[in-house]
């Protein structure tokens, strides 16, 4: 049995089984909701499965197809991927759970949103897995378009103005993005005759055509990813899809093009990629801190504070590049890494919660949501809980996540990215604060009914996942390193 | 040279006015019924010969074939949008030019 | 023979470059229809002395496809340009 | 081989002018199309890549083309089905700018 | 052979596709930048045979002058009835941005230009692998046994993506009728009674041809669907008994059946997508011809742009009159 648990690619199945039920969920759509439990159940299950092969057997490489790597296409298998996979599975499992409880069959539209959710879902969920495996720059890029095309269709489920605009934006910024990725690859192929991610590492001449196809791989993923001030197209997008579906693009889609930058930059292009670009992304890193943060202390919506939050969370990771350097690197990187998987679980709580509330009060505006008290209270108490990983108050993963990266900065000797992690801190305790206080001034308004369970308890579940994965986080730590291109100790004491 | 060879080059060079002159039939002609005519003269004429020409040089018959079938289809395209078009054009209420204006 | 074939191919390009005057005068759609299918007309003539000239037949693989296709954007645009579409107020989730 | 080169260079060149297109202009047709010449220029050095290796060319680049091909038609059909939902649910071709959200 | 002249073909085939470009980009009606695109993808298929591509070439002129064309002029028509043909508003060169992007754009070509001069002079490419494993592959044509063997994992991914593309559309619309009345045109019926068994037929040669010289799933898909389209724009429809899970059936029926095949291997023990052993070759024929008629049915639909109406899934509302009158 143990043998079975150690060589199966278990790997594969949170890519095919995905693919084949959003087949099912096509043909069949009645029996949509059904299939895309299952699914997430078995992913979970696999992603599971994989987490454990990784822990007791180490990385791998899988062969697609029985071919070595110039001429097929690899999987890669290692810590990285995993960390990825695990958010992926938290994230897509609850927000199923949501969503079946959210898109009900009530009438023609809300029929027709159930019915294209599931198929689009599940193919984002494949699109996404595969990419956190892929081994191969050009498949690279498929399965970014898997994942954008399929994040599209979702942004504009709901059919709104709003909805159609943000999709299309996102359709655009998507587009720029994937083929400038896409230019990148081919001036690669064309200086060195293969796209495997391995191979390139071991061959790649810190040259000029290097450079350019680096800048240009990267500026469409900063693009995809929305870091500022290229992040223009995510508020729109993510705050007027359908709730669940925001939760899935803030807390699962914009990681996926972070995966791509992190394993071209730290893998491929090491030694390419100079200081200056680095402290370049490190910069518009801050940036991105700052603005989303102060952006986000000026909404009005519940869900454009979350969006903004997203694009000055999205900053954090990229502290990665400048700070992941000499004995800090591995303190950095496991720090992103746990980053990663803290914010997913806790944004894609926060969106889930927003979708509750809305869904109770009929809209989101702070101001309407003032003296909610009772039953939106209690919501608000899951934000809370939520935002206790995202501001990173301890115990919380986020916490550690920031903790590590304060020590990187201290080892390096960059003080200006401990002062901006600070400031932003302070910052997200600001508009998490601004909606708290929502929940604790007198009511006026009538009492609202209870909330559906099934949109209760997600949330909550994300939410305390996130929290105390800051108590359990030496083992995604450890996942972490294993086949990443960094190694080291991870310094969790300050080091002045 | 070969007597085939000379023929193919007389075909050739006899297609290329064809073409000149769908060109500027396209670019001169007062209206677009008018400028239908130059198209056809391209397609059913200029093709042609230019495929006669290939077809002399072909090394069998399949290969002649296939060139006449190609024209063929040009020819059968080029009719049905030249009428489709110029039906469209005085449905639309273009006049055809009657020489007077 | 190949040099005639690649020369003619060159003034076929030419005459491609001159009909686009025809694209950009117009006046009507139609004229500007007119001018992409006989480019495709003339792009089939270029494939077949361009696959002559150099003695590769796939070319005339695609010459073919070009014929076969050359009716089908046209036919687009008439059926374009003839009925008008149905207005799309009455349409059922507009007002939701 | 320089042919090649020429073919890259219009390539890039392709990419950029679809690029700009893409930026400057508001009409969402005319974005489509962008992206579309965009996508060719990037084709285009693939395949001129590929002409580079000698003998018969590099058969992998033409097949990942053929799979970009593809991945376009996708993309642009959806984009296209956009654009026309959205001509239709604001009656306008274009994305809100900032100046006309302020109007 | 004639270098010189053929070269002069070579510098002026992309000066002229630079030229149709930037018309297509700049000129301020849209109908005549739609035309055109389409003579930039004509002389785009002459480029990649120019460039020794014949599969791409194929894949271009079958696209670019069949489906792209038609796809592009049906949306301008939908989109102007609906927000009314207006010259689109040239660049905004007022904008800082604008002038901003400008420069960078222009910074960035010197800069590419400049580093393709890196570029190996004699690379080595994966041509001579490929070739060292051909006979494994069960196809005889390079192209092909890269795309559904050697890179077959993004080939799937893709058509997921084609699918996805589909959903996507059928997600965002009802379907209009097509047109409101058919081109009525006896011309055009006998042209399609002659066209659409050629086409049909072409298709098939087209596929066969795939297994070992240029041609493939692809290409034969994109000559069906332009067969499906003459069709359809003289008015045929699809009965409405097979527009509901029959069309669904066949939209994925492809990429089901290349799925089912890649999962055989990891089922006994291989890599995923690794076929049995002799296997190879029918597998991948039968998966390239359930691809062809999948492929041409979801680029139809996405010309139709939209799910079909009157579907049992969305039955029309209770009484229309009522709608109309709540507006």
């Amino acid at each position: 049995m143990n043998a079975v648990l150690l060589t199966h690619p278990w790997s594969i199945w949170t890519i095919i089984v995905p693919l084949a039920a959003a087949v099912l969920a096509f043909l069949v759509p009645r029996r949509a909701p059904l299939a895309g439990i299952i699914t997430a159940l078995s992913v979970a299950l696999f992603v599971a499965a994989t987490a454990y092969r990784i822990f007791l057997a180490g990385p791998h490489i899988q062969l697609l197809g029985g071919w070595q790597a110039p001429l097929g296409i690899t999987l890669r298998v290692d810590g990285p991927a995993l960390i990825m996979l695990l958010t992926s599975g938290l994230v897509g499992l609850t927000v199923s759970f949501y969503a079946a409880g959210y898109f009900t069959a009530a009438d023609r539209q809300e029929r027709r949103q159930q019915h294209y959710f599931w198929p689009l879902w599940l193919l984002l969920w494949a699109g996404c897995n595969a990419l956190f495996l892929s081994g191969d720059l050009f498949n690279l890029y498929v399965t970014l378009e898997l994942v954008t095309l399929s994040s599209i269709a979702l942004a504009a489920l709901n059919g709104s103005s709003a909805a159609l605009d943000g999709a299309m934006r996102y359709l655009m910024a998507g587009l720029l993005g994937s083929l400038s990725y896409l230019l990148g690859v081919a001036l690669i192929y064309g200086a060195y005759g293969t796209v495997d991610l391995t191979l390139l590492g071991q061959t790649v001449r810190a040259d000029g055509l290097s450079r350019a196809a680096l800048a240009l791989m990267t500026a469409g993923l900063l693009l995809k990813t929305a870091l500022f001030p290229l992040h223009f197209w995510l508020p729109p997008a993510h705050a007027s899809a359908p709730p669940p579906v925001s939760a899935l693009l803030s807390g699962l889609v914009v990681k996926a093009p972070l995966l791509i930058l992190f394993r071209l930059w730290f893998e491929v292009f090491p030694d390419t990629a100079t200081a200056g670009m680095a402290h370049l992304l490190g910069i518009l890193g801050c940036g991105a801190i700052i603005w989303g943060s102060l952006m986000a202390l000026r909404q009005q919506r519940l869900k454009l504070l979350v969006a903004y939050s997203t694009v000055a969370q999205i900053g954090y990771f990229f502290l990665l590049f400048p700070l992941a350097r000499g004995e800090a690197a591995a303190t950095a990187w496991v720090g992103v890494f746990l980053l990663v998987l803290a914010h997913g679980c806790s944004k894609a709580s926060m969106f889930l919660v927003c979708g509750t509330i809305t869904r109770l009060a009929g809209h989101d505006r702070l101001t309407g949501l003032a003296g909610a008290g009772g039953t939106l209270g209690a919501r608000l108490l899951v934000f809370a809980l939520a935002a206790v990983t995202l501001v990173g108050m301890p115990p919380s993963s986020g916490f550690i996540a920031k903790w590590l990266l304060i020590n990187a900065a201290i080892v390096t000797g960059q003080w200006w990215y401990l002062a901006t992690i600070a400031l932003g801190t302070l910052l997200a305790s600001g508009y998490v604060i601004r909606v708290l206080s929502l929940a604790f001034t007198e009511s006026q308004s009538p009492p609202l009914p209870i909330a559906p369970r099934i949109l209760r308890w997600p949330p909550l579940a994300l939410a305390v996942v996130a929290l105390l994965l800051g108590l359990a986080a030496f083992h995604p730590a450890v996942l972490t390193l294993a086949g990443a291109p960094v190694s080291g100790i991870i310094l969790l004491e300050m080091v002045p | 040279m070969d007597p085939r060879d000379i023929l193919s080059i007389v075909f050739l060079l006899a297609a290329a006015p064809f073409f000149l002159a769908g060109t500027i039939g396209l670019l001169r002609f007062p209206d677009v019924f008018c400028r239908l005519h130059a198209l056809t003269k391209a397609d059913n004429l200029g093709l042609g010969l230019i495929v006669i020409g290939l077809a002399l040089q072909a090394d069998t018959w399949l290969q002649s074939a296939r060139l006449l079938l190609i024209w063929l289809l040009v020819m059968l395209s080029g009719a049905t949008v030249a009428h489709l078009i110029a039906r469209t054009a005085l449905r639309a209420g273009r006049k055809p030019w009657s020489g007077r204006s | 023979m190949t040099e005639l074939c690649a020369g003619l191919a060159l003034f076929l390009l030419v005459t491609i470059v001159l009909g686009l005057i025809r694209i950009r005068r117009g006046p009507s759609d139609a004229d500007r229809m007119l001018s992409a299918q006989l480019f495709g007309t003339t792009g089939v003539a270029i494939l077949l002395l361009l696959g002559q000239a150099t003695d590769r037949s796939f070319w005339w693989d695609v010459a073919l496809v070009f014929a076969l296709l050359s009716a089908v954007t046209a036919i687009a645009f008439v059926s374009r340009t003839e009925p008008a579409e149905t207005a799309q107020e009455q349409r059922d989730e507009h007002g939701s | 081989m320089s042919v090649s080169l020429v073919y890259t260079a219009a390539g890039i060149i392709l990419f950029l002018l679809g690029t700009y297109g893409l930026v400057a202009y508001a009409h969402l047709l005319r974005k489509i199309l962008a992206a579309n010449i965009m996508g060719s220029g990037v084709f285009m050095v693939f395949i001129a890549v590929a002409g580079r290796t000698p003998g018969a060319p590099d058969p992998v680049p033409h097949a990942m083309v053929l799979t970009g091909i593809v991945v376009t038609v996708a993309f642009t059909s959806v984009a296209l089905a956009l654009a026309v939902r959205i001509a239709r649910t604001s009656n306008r071709a274009h994305l809100p700018g900032r100046d006309e959200e302020q109007r | 052979m004639t270098p010189g002249l053929l070269l002069l073909f070579d510098l002026l085939l992309p000066a002229v596709l630079l030229w149709l470009a930037w018309r297509s980009l700049t000129s301020s009606d849209l109908f005549r930048a739609v035309i055109l695109f389409i003579a930039f993808s004509l002389l785009l298929a002459l480029a990649w045979v120019r460039m020794e591509a014949p599969d791409v070439a194929l894949a271009e002129a079958a696209i670019g002058a069949g489906v792209t064309g038609a796809l592009l002029l049906v949306a301008l028509a939908r989109i102007e009835s609906a927000a009314g043909r207006r010259l689109s508003p040239s660049a905004r060169w007022r904008s800082a941005a604008l002038v901003l992007t400008g420069t960078a754009l222009l910074a960035a070509a010197a800069g590419l230009l400049w580093s393709l001069r890196l570029l190996p002079t004699m690379p080595g490419g994966l041509g001579p692998l490929v070739d060292r494993h051909l006979a494994e592959s069960g196809v005889d044509h390079p192209v092909t046994a890269v795309l559904l063997n050697f890179r077959g994992y993004d080939t799937l991914l893709e058509v997921g993506v084609l699918l996805l593309a589909a959903i996507a559309i059928w997600c965002l619309d009802e379907a209009v009728p097509f047109l409101q009345q058919p081109l009525e045109s006896q011309l055009l019926t006998g042209f399609n009674r002659m066209m659409l068994p050629i086409l049909l037929l072409s298709s098939g040669y087209l596929l066969w041809l795939g297994s070992h010289a240029p041609g493939g799933a692809f290409q034969a898909a994109s000559l069906l669907a332009a067969g499906m389209l003459l069709a359809l724009f003289s008015g045929a429809s699809l009965p409405a008994q097979w527009s509901g899970l029959p069309l669904r059936l066949l939209l994925v029926l492809g990429f089901f059946a290349f799925l089912a095949a890649a999962i055989i291997g990891p089922l006994t023990g291989r890599a995923l997508l690794h076929y049995p052993p002799a296997w190879e070759k029918p597998l991948i024929l039968l998966v390239e011809w359930l691809l062809t008629l999948s492929i041409a049915l979801i680029l139809t639909a996405a010309v139709i742009g939209g799910r079909p109406t009157g579907s049992r899934l969305y039955p029309p509302p209770s009484s229309p009159s009522a709608e109309g009158r709540r507006q």
